[in-house]
């Protein structure tokens, strides 16, 4: 089985090591993607505030490029479609809901891909890279490339909004459990934290700056609390909140706090001991690397 | 066209109706006692009286009131769907469903869902057909007996 | 002309009820009327306002004699609901009562159409198929059969015992089957009773002992119905008794065998304290547990598990009680009628983690909380924590598996109550302060308005608002190790955090996982919920739609005690209504053969789920026994022949019906 | 307008306390509201299931930022049901909600209450309610404009016209971290685009008549 990939705007700009690390994650266990021929953008919540039509209509556009490109090729088989931003995932599954449910809508959206010769059949299956891990490439697989590397470490593992929300296909929407397992599987221990999926403030802290700093503020607040030692994140505005405002969110409410936001790509290609580079750890505000030093024991990674 | 066992399917119906489930006019119901008792004849007798689809109702399989009964009727719409494939009648225009007493809903939704496919097939016409059938050989008499040397065939 | 064979044409008289404006409101029915007097054989065609009335049957009966009738038709509602009350009337006018044919123009018309004109038209055909029909309607007599008078009872709670001593008490000989090892249900559990506080046991152990001492009462706990045959007024009941590993007649219940067992130590979770403390493998549930006698667990025992054990159980027991050998055993018996008083279950927590059951240890249900208030309970009687403290803030959340489309939709009627009983109680134990959150309070019910209102008095707090979830996650320093509780203060307005010591989930009422098999079992059946589905929700709340099965308590629909109680008192008196006239009417829609047409070719007999047709031999036909008969129809249909008939649904009836149905461009005479 | 609800929210006062002295007149009369709104809204929002809301507050005690939230989404969905059009589109809570769906997993009655906040967001925006120079409605308009120009949305550019239109000084605020992203690579300056830029507009065009089309 082979996967498209649709990067979304975000893995381009602020989340490219999540896509960096994703790419080299997959390629270190021998599974091929191919990005997916001129995307567009996913619609993602803002647009759906303006027009929701329009909103599922540039969705199915990428639902459709997708079914197109593997009639295109001699595979059988569905087109599984990786869609790493929680945004996407959320908005392209949910497309692919409502446009299965209310027939007024499918019926403007079919009318719009058709004005652009695309047809979108409902063959697609839009798939997050923690249901690929975990369903199609197995904790085993990922276990013995791990090779428990990442030993004695803590983290909490964030789930953000809209992976399991609104419609939990691969994992619980209350206490999901998928990239715990992950971690664990990499030797890492998981702590059981409440907030798991509460949310980070996604766009308000663009918008509503002080009530979204706020919703990030607690959810580091207690992370650090339960002693971890970093933020294992799957969502690119999640990381970005969490990480790259930590200066802000230290100033704004008088209490600094630093701890490392990674994404769990990050994390696995370390413990796979592929090179920091390939990884975009550079590209962090708060490294990851001092937080892992004294836990890793045996092999340095990449000797 | 619908016959319904008198355990669940019907009291299904009732149900529908005490819960005021609006349904489409056109079907009309036959009560008897079991599924298994709908005998393969009285469904082409209501296709050649005029029916445009027949719909069965019984318990579901191993909930039957008469233990197998539905089981039996199974077996007689396998059959029949065959004679009636035979004889050109479309196989939405059949329908074997199990409702149990407490499903309003489904006796609803099972109407209406039946009802628009019959009516995208448009009606069956049986009797007119048999109607035109006849007045063909009628006529077809008629030509024989006013030549009758001519008449490659009898006909009578 | 139809020609009706030796019936002759009918004379018909039609009657179209407007039943108020439950079918005139939307079936014109004077056109119905009008257009029924047209059709062939009608003599006379009425309507009127409520035909199930007394002046409505006697203007039937009125007509037979004026008009001298032949048959009568009445379009109404369901033949299910007044096909009785009609056949009588006009037997009363002196007709046979199988003349009759009713059509439903109310369930199956006017309740399920907007549109009159669709609705009159329909009704129209409906009417006009029993027109056609009734003229093939036959003369029957109604069967009678004989009605065994002893009764079994399945479910030993509150229901099934009070059923079973109400039936004992009138000199009915009853049989109670219990699946554990002793009766008492869930109200055996149970510290106090609402609204009255009278305590649980001091008011059930009563009854219980009188079970298992009264004379009419078979008791066999630890057993299940696993087979059920026949029909009312002769059923015939398989009860399998799962080894208790006991000689039940010399066990007194000494419990030396217990005090001797190999495992020192109580170590397996107590299923009766819901878990919170622990039993050996072999123990006796609770004191009061009626019979009082040990049972082995066959998953925990040594012995029975592996074989390998001292056996020092053996040695104690100087009564030479125990067989490990025992096997399960069956007993057969035959009764006339059945009550089914099977109970509930409770929701499982745990299926709702945001509440934290299952996660955080002081996250308790309310059965659990049950067991700790009381003095036999596991921590005999002090409400504390797991780790012993007592609580100071205690949180009842309301509606947990209740009201919930994710989970079960409807309300289960006693966890207002219990929740207040539970408020009033903890605060007497423990002093602490009680938060209930409740969506609605609903407290309908002799006395229930003013416990609440006693609860009010005594400063427990009411917070409307279902809550969203229970954390950990303290943010200031009185938070700290303690349960949080978000929730939205729906009266004023505003979310609220809450730090609580212990949380107790008002957990609904379910079917149990089984009603399924149950009610397979016994052919009855279940509404969508999955409790058992009574024959009609307000007249016939007890019977089922099988003659001889009622169904008592909470396995019906979620109640509390006092209404369990008296639909046991209801379904007993309906089994001994059933028991006292002595025997039963039976619908004459039995099948019968038509020998000169039977080929012999015997394709029926194995058809017939009652083996009631056998093959004569000398006779090369078949023959029906139609006391086994039930009606089923299938041999009728099956027939290659059509050599066998079936009364009331014979092929020239239904042939009719169809007939009729379909004749909408016959024209009226 | 934020600035005074906002603080240390633990431990924060139940409510907000009016002036002293402040006399307000709360009288709703039925001419006032729009008894088709609530049908308006549930159609909208896909959500003919907003009529059996049982008031619970579930949204409200799920919801992340409720106590930020001027009515709660509970109070929203009476006010909605009700026909209090005017209060409803000019509240905060519909720009506050960040659509993570917390509440629509958690409602017992299954109303989808992230797409009621979307639908009357829609609604405050078709209809110019929203307070002037109101951040989250240009936001949205910025990055639909970006889109439709692009394909894909572009942050840089997208950002200084958001800051431009709402607050400049609020551009200042964002520049260290503006800066920190471009130090480590992830502000692109290099614009993303679709290649077939004119299809994305074709088809929501396309997609926006074939609505128009068949408008009851």
């Amino acid at each position: 089985m082979s996967y498209w990939y649709y990067p979304g705007c975000s893995l381009k700009s602020n989340g490219k090591p999540y896509e960096e690390s994703l790419l080299a994650v997959l390629r270190a266990l021998n599974v091929p993607v191919r990005e997916l021929d001129d995307w567009n953008c996913c619609g993602a919540t803002s647009y759906m505030s303006v027009d929701e039509v329009q909103a599922f209509s540039l969705a199915a556009r990428n639902l459709a490029l997708a079914e197109q490109a593997c009639r295109q090729t001699t595979e059988k088989g569905v087109p599984q479609l990786i869609a790493p931003c929680s945004a996407c995932f959320l908005v392209l599954t949910k497309t692919q809901r409502y446009v299965e449910q209310h027939e007024h809508l499918a019926r403007r959206v079919h009318a719009g891909l058709r004005a652009v010769g695309l047809e979108y059949r409902g063959e697609v299956r839009v798939r997050h890279p923690l249901d690929v891990f975990i369903n199609d490439i197995g904790l085993r697989r990922i276990a013995d490339l791990g090779k428990k590397r990442l030993d004695g470490m803590k983290v909490a593992c964030y789930y953000g909004c809209q992976v399991v929300r609104p419609f939990a296909t691969f994992d619980s929407a209350h206490n999901p459990t998928t990239m715990d397992r992950l971690v664990q599987a990499l030797g890492a221990k998981a702590v059981q934290w409440p907030l798991k999926t509460r949310c980070c403030g996604g766009t308000l802290t663009g918008t509503i700056r002080d009530v979204g700093l706020r919703l990030s503020q607690v959810l580091l607040q207690e992370a650090v609390r339960r002693g971890v030692d970093a933020i294992i994140t799957v969502c690119p505005l999640c990381q970005f909140n969490l990480e790259c405002y930590q200066q802000e969110i230290g100033r704004t409410f008088q209490e600094p706090i630093r701890v490392p936001v990674v994404f769990l790509t990050q994390l696995m290609g370390r413990a796979f001991g592929i090179p920091e580079a390939d990884l975009g750890m550079g590209r962090l505000f708060v490294p990851l690397e001092p937080a892992l030093a004294p836990h890793e024991g045996g092999q340095p990674a990449h000797a | 066209m619908a016959f319904f066992c008198n355990w669940c399917t019907y009291t299904a119906a009732d149900l529908a109706g005490v819960s005021r489930m609006k349904h489409a006019p056109n079907v009309r119901i036959i009560r008897v006692m079991c599924s298994g008792r709908v005998d393969p004849q009285f469904v082409l007798q209501a296709f050649a009286k005029g029916a445009d689809g027949v719909l069965i109702g019984g318990c579901h399989i191993g909930d039957c009131h008469y233990v197998e009964g539905n089981y039996k009727a199974v077996r007689r719409v396998r059959m029949l769907r065959r004679v009636l494939q035979g004889m050109g009648i479309e196989e939405d225009r059949f329908r074997l469903e199990w409702i149990s007493a407490s499903e309003g809903e489904k006796v609803k939704l099972v109407i209406n869902d039946m009802v628009e496919k019959v009516r995208a097939l448009g009606p069956l016409g049986l009797p007119q057909r048999f109607q035109e059938w006849d007045e063909e050989l009628e006529s077809l008499q008629h030509t024989v007996e006013a030549s009758p040397e001519e008449a490659p065939v009898h006909v009578g | 002309m139809r020609d009706f064979g030796s019936n002759g044409t009918p004379r018909i008289g039609v009657y179209v009820c407007h039943c108020g404006t439950n079918i005139a409101g939307t079936v014109d029915v004077k056109a119905v009327a009008d257009y029924a007097a047209g059709l062939p054989g009608v003599v006379v065609s009425r309507e009127y306002k409520y035909m199930c009335s007394d002046p409505g049957q006697e203007l039937i009966q009125q007509d037979i004699r004026d008009h001298t009738l032949t048959r009568v038709i009445v379009a109404s509602c369901s033949p299910l609901l007044h096909e009785h009350t009609f056949r009588h009337a006009i037997a009363q006018g002196g007709l046979n009562p199988y003349f009759l044919q009713m059509v439903n123009i109310r369930e199956n018309v006017s309740w399920v159409n907007d549109n009159p004109r669709a609705a009159t038209v329909k009704a129209k055909d409906l009417l006009r198929a029993a027109v056609y029909r009734v003229g093939y309607h036959k003369a029957l007599e109604r069967k009678q059969v004989p009605i065994n008078p002893d009764v079994l009872v399945v479910g030993g709670g509150i229901a099934g015992i009070h059923a079973a001593l109400t039936l004992a008490n009138a000199g009915k000989k009853v049989y109670l089957v219990e699946r554990e090892p002793t009766i008492g249900g869930h109200m055996a559990m149970f510290d106090k009773t609402f609204p009255t506080l009278d305590c649980a046991a001091c008011i059930l152990t009563p009854k219980m002992s009188a079970v298992k001492t009264h004379p009419n009462i078979t008791l066999w706990t630890y057993s299940e119905v696993v087979g059920v045959d026949g029909f009312v007024g002769n059923y015939k009941i398989k009860v399998k008794r799962k080894p208790r590993y006991i000689k039940e007649d010399l066990c007194v219940g000494c419990m030396e065998c217990v005090a001797a067992c190999t495992f020192k130590e109580a170590r397996f979770p107590d299923e009766f304290n819901q878990g919170l403390s622990k039993r050996k493998p072999v123990y006796i549930p609770f004191p009061q547990a009626t019979p009082q006698l040990v049972v082995f667990d066959p998953q925990t025992c040594i012995m029975l598990k592996s074989g390998k054990c001292r056996q020092s159980c053996i040695e104690a027991c100087d009564r030479k009680a125990i067989d490990f050998r025992q096997t399960a055993e069956f007993e057969d018996i035959t009764v006339g009628t059945i009550i089914l008083a099977t109970g509930f279950q409770t929701f499982d927590a745990s299926r709702l983690p945001y509440y934290g059951y299952g996660i955080y240890p002081n996250v308790y249900t309310a059965l659990e909380v049950e067991r700790l208030i009381n003095a036999s309970g596991p921590t005999g009687g002090e409400v504390v924590l797991r780790d012993g403290r007592k609580p100071k803030a205690v949180g009842i959340i309301h509606c947990v598996g209740s009201r919930d489309e994710k989970t079960n939709r409807w309300c289960s009627r006693v966890c207002c109550m219990y929740s207040l009983k539970l408020a009033h109680l903890v605060k007497e134990h423990t002093d602490a302060t009680i938060y209930n959150f409740y969506i609605d309070m609903r407290t309908p019910g002799k006395g229930y308005e003013e416990f609440y209102d006693k609860l009010l008095k005594e400063g427990v707090h009411f917070i409307r608002g279902r809550v969203a979830e229970v954390t950990d996650w303290a943010r200031t320093p009185d938070e700290e190790g303690r349960l949080l509780l978000r929730v939205e203060d729906t009266l004023v307005g505003t979310v609220r955090r809450i730090p609580l010591d212990m949380v107790i989930l008002a957990v609904g009422l379910e079917p149990r996982a089984d009603a399924q098999e149950v009610r397979r079992l016994f052919n009855i059946s279940c509404s969508t919920e999955g409790f058992f589905l009574e024959r009609h929700p307000k007249l016939a709340p007890v019977n089922t739609f099988t003659d001889g099965i009622f169904i008592a308590g909470a396995c019906q629909g979620p109640r509390d005690i006092p209404d369990a109680v008296a639909q046991a008192g209801a379904a007993a008196a309906e089994a001994l209504a059933l028991i006292d006239i002595g025997h039963v009417e039976l619908e004459p829609n039995t099948a019968y053969i038509t020998e000169e047409d039977c080929s012999g070719c015997r394709s029926c007999i194995p058809l017939c789920p009652y083996t009631a047709i056998t093959f004569l031999g000398d006779k090369g036909k078949a023959s029906i026994n139609e006391a086994l008969c039930k009606g089923c129809g299938t041999c009728v249909a099956a027939c290659p022949s059509g050599s066998i008939r079936q009364n009331l649904f014979e092929d020239e009836e239904i042939f009719s019906e169809i007939d009729g149905l379909l004749a909408r461009d016959v024209a009226v005479a | 307008m934020f600035k005074r609800m906002i603080g240390s929210d633990v431990p924060r006062p139940a409510q907000r306390i009016p002036r002293p002295g402040e006399i307000r007149r709360y009288i709703a009369y039925e001419s006032d509201l729009d008894p088709g709104f609530g049908e308006l809204i549930a159609r909208k929002a896909y959500g003919e299931k907003l009529f059996s809301c049982i008031q619970c507050g579930t949204c409200g005690g799920t919801c992340p930022v409720s106590h930020y939230m001027d009515y709660t989404p509970r109070k929203i969905i009476a006010m909605v049901r009700e026909g209090f059009r005017d209060e409803v589109l000019h509240c905060v809570t519909i720009w506050l909600c960040a659509s993570c769906y917390a509440c629509t997993v958690d409602c017992p009655r299954e109303i989808k209450i992230t797409d009621v906040m979307y639908a009357l967001k829609q609604e405050a925006m078709a209809q110019g309610v929203y307070p002037r120079r109101f951040s989250i409605p240009v936001l949205a308009r910025e990055f639909f404009a970006g889109v439709l120009r692009d394909g894909r949305s572009n942050e840089l550019p997208m950002m200084i016209r958001f800051f431009l239109k709402t607050n400049p000084l609020r551009m200042l605020q964002n520049a260290p971290v503006a800066w920190r992203l471009w130090r480590t690579g992830r502000l692109a300056w290099r614009q993303e685009r679709t290649r077939q830029r004119d299809s994305v507009g074709t088809l929501l065009r396309a997609a926006k008549s074939a609505e128009d089309g068949d408008a009851p």
